[in-house]
């Protein structure tokens, strides 16, 4: 009876290993697919002519 | 005080007259959060002596780094005769020296040894490369400091034993970040009779400086950054680059299915 | 041909200079015998007074000795460039960056050579080992071990000088890759040792060798990369 | 889309060949049902040597070609690997226990190769960390890729001899189960779950390079409003026309908010 116990360990975690990495994998996908799709919808003005006073952009942490 | 420039075969004629010696085409370079360059579009015409103005973090120093080929830029492009900086870093470097903030030198060997190591991987040929060093020693004023280790130099002492290695190297473009710092008032005379020297042998020279009325007299134009871009341009030499200035090329290749 | 003479001269240009300045103040090899000495002894703490122990471990507490010892001696190496931005003056002189690595590569090399044949005497010594008949094998085993640990401690410490925790990374990386010549190495000095009573000594110094060839060659080309800002 | 139909696919194989395995095939004579671990264990190793070589070829195709897309490519294999090869030991060591009575077997050369593998690889991941910039992350990964994959070989090689050279190294043929007295069942069984592992291999990987070619455009977007707020912040230059040639799907910064977070990885 006491393989039966790391078969099923052995089986449990390899396999159950894989899928919780795919799923981990999954959210992490779909946030950063949300993520830049935030960016996108922006609409992209061009450069504009007039001098613009510095603004000071949220990026430049 | 004796002045031999050697100009390497390579330098002479091995361009085309036309080709600009330097030609940056959107060049940027970001290190980690903060645009060091952010877009610069420059030419220098071969032969010329430029300087580089600008204050601290202006991105001089970057843009020096980029056509010594020290750094890779992030976007945009740099050709150094013609060579891409980039495609070609090995070809490049055969034709430039450059003197940066650090000398590079070794602390446990003698100015005398540094320069022979720097002369052996310059390829100075062997029968005459005794002959030079000595020579680019008196040139530089260390002769009594030839067997001196180089940990005992003061700073302006390493300074002109780099300068000696700019000597050795024969380039046909010469790179120079701030190069009158930590010299005393001979030194910096030193380094006005070499740049009129580079001048006069046709080898175009880039001069990071904030000592502008010390270079007046030595520089056919200047060029001023400020925050990784170009500011202002003045007299003759340089000129903001036509080239198409497009997209910068995003290095990331394209065609990625989200 | 010049070429290659070239590139040799250079080669031993960079060699002799980091043999200069060892020798003349950052003495990084005799700091590292000093160093390998020392684990010999904590061994011999750690193992136990009955020597019959510590002469049946004497192969694998020797090249263990050698291997850590080397990783502070390679890491010392090409620390010797990083003050006042040698390495990155080292990367802009118009040569085959093959050649720098060649170069410091053979500066690495005599330096685990050191090591081994100083601490060959001071295991025989400490662990109560019979030397004299195995001494041709051993140097040869331990010319390999060298070679090999240089070949591939020359790259990783060009890899790590210039990266964050590089006195983690270095050891983290290195010591996985020098598993199969620990292994081989130590295989190969217990068969000298034993006067080689399976024959195998032949088939360890062959994977050593084979090791040596795969590494100087791989890391030899990869090496200019490391080089790139 | 074709990918989820492949991640179902992979799904149902997987489910398929460890019911074949654990119950449809005899146990094994001598090693009773312990032997049932190996279909996933050696699949599993198999399958991390696999996404190795793939990092390594991948590397060289970033130094050849200097495209990030194979620095995706070889992050992808990488990480997946080690995943893999931690798998694989644990299975390893779960065969060992009822097999052996330890659960670490030094002389098996799967178990200690996988073990180095997983050092070497795990060493490649934390150096992809330490460097920030994209390109020279992608240089170093590949050259560190390179000699690990180099190295494989060899220690598969020094382990299998350390057990005594005057063993015929059973090179090739993963040990003792696929030995020719093997009945025709466990190869078949082994085969199904090599197939059902390399089948959810591959979701993973396509799935995973998306992420990763999503993070660099995401990285290359915040770095180009950097650029582009260094530049606004310098106004009295010629503004110069940053068309950023971000691939189409990716997002187009725009000058007046700032770009997306740089995302914390």
């Amino acid at each position: 009876m006491r393989d039966v116990a790391f078969v099923i360990a052995g089986y449990g975690v390899i396999l159950g290993g894989l899928a919780i990495y795919a799923l981990i994998l999954g959210r992490r996908l779909r946030n950063a697919r949300r993520e830049a799709s935030s960016v996108a919808e922006v609409p992209a003005e061009r450069d504009a002519e007039q001098p613009s006073a510095p603004s000071p952009s949220r990026g430049a942490e | 005080m004796p002045l031999t420039i050697y100009v390497s075969p390579r330098a002479a004629g091995a361009v085309e007259p036309q080709t600009p010696a330097v030609a940056t085409v959107e060049l940027a370079r970001l290190f980690g959060r903060s645009a060091a360059l952010a877009g610069v579009s420059l030419r220098v015409q071969a032969g010329r002596t430029v300087a580089l103005l600008g204050a601290n973090g202006a991105g001089k120093t970057t843009l020096l780094r980029i056509l010594a080929t020290a750094i890779r830029p992030s976007f945009g492009t740099a050709r150094v005769d013609g060579i891409d900086v980039a495609e070609r870093p090995d070809q490049v470097r055969g034709r430039v020296a450059y003197l940066s903030h650090a000398t590079g030198l070794y602390d446990d060997l003698t100015g005398a040894e540094n320069l022979r190591f720097a002369a052996t991987l310059l390829a100075v040929p062997a029968p005459e490369r005794e002959e030079r060093i000595a020579e680019t020693l008196a040139t530089i004023g260390l002769t009594g400091m030839a067997a001196e280790r180089v940990r005992n130099f003061s700073a302006g002492m390493r300074k002109r034993l780099a300068l000696g290695r700019v000597l050795l190297a024969s380039p046909t473009l010469v790179l120079l970040d701030e190069p009158h710092a930590a010299l005393d008032e001979a030194g910096m005379q030193l380094v006005d009779a070499l740049l009129a020297a580079w001048r006069e042998a046709g080898i175009t020279t880039l001069v990071a400086s904030h000592a502008l009325d010390r270079l007046q007299p030595f520089i056919d134009g200047s060029v001023r950054l400020e925050s990784g871009v170009v500011a202002e341009i003045a007299g003759s030499g340089v000129e903001p680059n036509p080239e198409p200035r497009g997209a910068i090329g995003l290095p990331v290749g394209t065609g990625a299915s989200v | 041909m010049t070429a290659l003479a070239a590139e040799a001269r250079i080669a031993w240009a960079i060699a002799r200079k980091d043999a200069v300045s060892e020798l003349r103040g950052r003495s990084a090899a005799s700091m590292t015998l000093f160093f390998a000495a020392l684990v010999l002894l904590l061994f011999g703490f750690a193992l136990g007074p009955d020597t019959r122990k510590l002469a049946e471990a004497a192969p694998g507490l020797l090249w263990l000795a050698i291997v850590f010892a080397g990783l502070l001696a390679v890491g010392r190496l090409h620390l010797l460039e990083t003050d006042d931005g040698a390495l990155e003056q080292l990367a802009l002189y118009p040569i085959d960056r093959r050649a720098i690595y060649v170069g410091k590569a053979l500066a690495g090399f005599v330096t685990m050579l050191v090591l081994g044949a100083v601490m060959l005497p001071v295991v025989g010594i400490m662990y109560g080992v019979e030397l004299a008949r195995a001494w041709p094998a051993l140097s040869v085993t331990v010319v390999l071990g060298a070679l090999g640990f240089s070949a591939v401690g020359t790259f990783y410490a060009g890899l790590t000088v210039r990266v964050r925790a590089r006195e983690v990374m270095l050891p983290l990386l290195l010591l996985p890759v020098t598993a199969p010549l620990l292994l081989a190495a130590v295989k190969a000095s217990a068969a000298a040792l034993s006067g080689d009573p399976f024959g195998e000594l032949g088939s360890w110094l062959q994977l050593l060798a084979g090791f040596d060839l795969v590494m100087l060659l791989v890391a030899g080309a990869s090496y200019g990369f490391l080089l790139e800002e | 889309m074709r990918t989820r139909i492949l991640g179902f696919g992979a799904l149902a194989t997987v489910a398929l060949a460890a019911m074949f395995g654990l119950f449809v095939v005899p146990a094994d004579l001598n090693q009773g049902d312990a032997q049932r671990i190996m279909y996933v264990h050696v699949a599993s190793a198999w399958i991390a040597y696999l996404s190795f070589i793939v990092t390594a070829l991948a590397g060289i195709g970033w130094l050849v070609r200097r495209d990030l897309r194979f620095d995706a490519v070889a992050l992808a294999g990488a990480e997946i690997g080690v995943i893999f090869t931690a798998l694989a030991i644990w299975g390893g060591m779960m065969w060992a226990r009822p097999v052996w009575g330890t659960f670490w077997q030094w002389e098996d050369p799967r178990l200690t190769t996988t073990a180095l593998l997983l050092a070497l690889y795990i060493g490649y991941l934390l150096l992809r960390r330490l460097s920030d910039d994209p390109r020279r992350r992608a240089t170093r990964a590949a050259v560190v890729g390179l000699v690990a994959a180099v190295d494989i070989p060899i220690v598969h090689f020094s382990v299998i001899w350390w057990r005594g050279l005057h063993q015929a190294p059973t090179f090739g043929s993963p040990d003792r189960l696929l030995h020719p007295a093997a009945p025709m069942q466990f190869v078949a069984a082994l085969l199904l779950m090599l197939l059902a592992v390399t089948l959810a291999w591959l979701y993973l990987m396509i799935r995973r390079y998306q992420l990763a070619r999503l993070e660099t455009l995401l990285e290359e977007a915040a770095r180009l409003g950097r650029l582009r707020s260094a530049r606004a912040s310098v106004a009295r230059t010629a503004p110069v026309d940053i068309t950023a040639a971000v691939d189409a799907a990716a997002p187009q910064p725009s000058r007046s908010t700032s770009s997306a977070e740089e995302p914390a990885r």
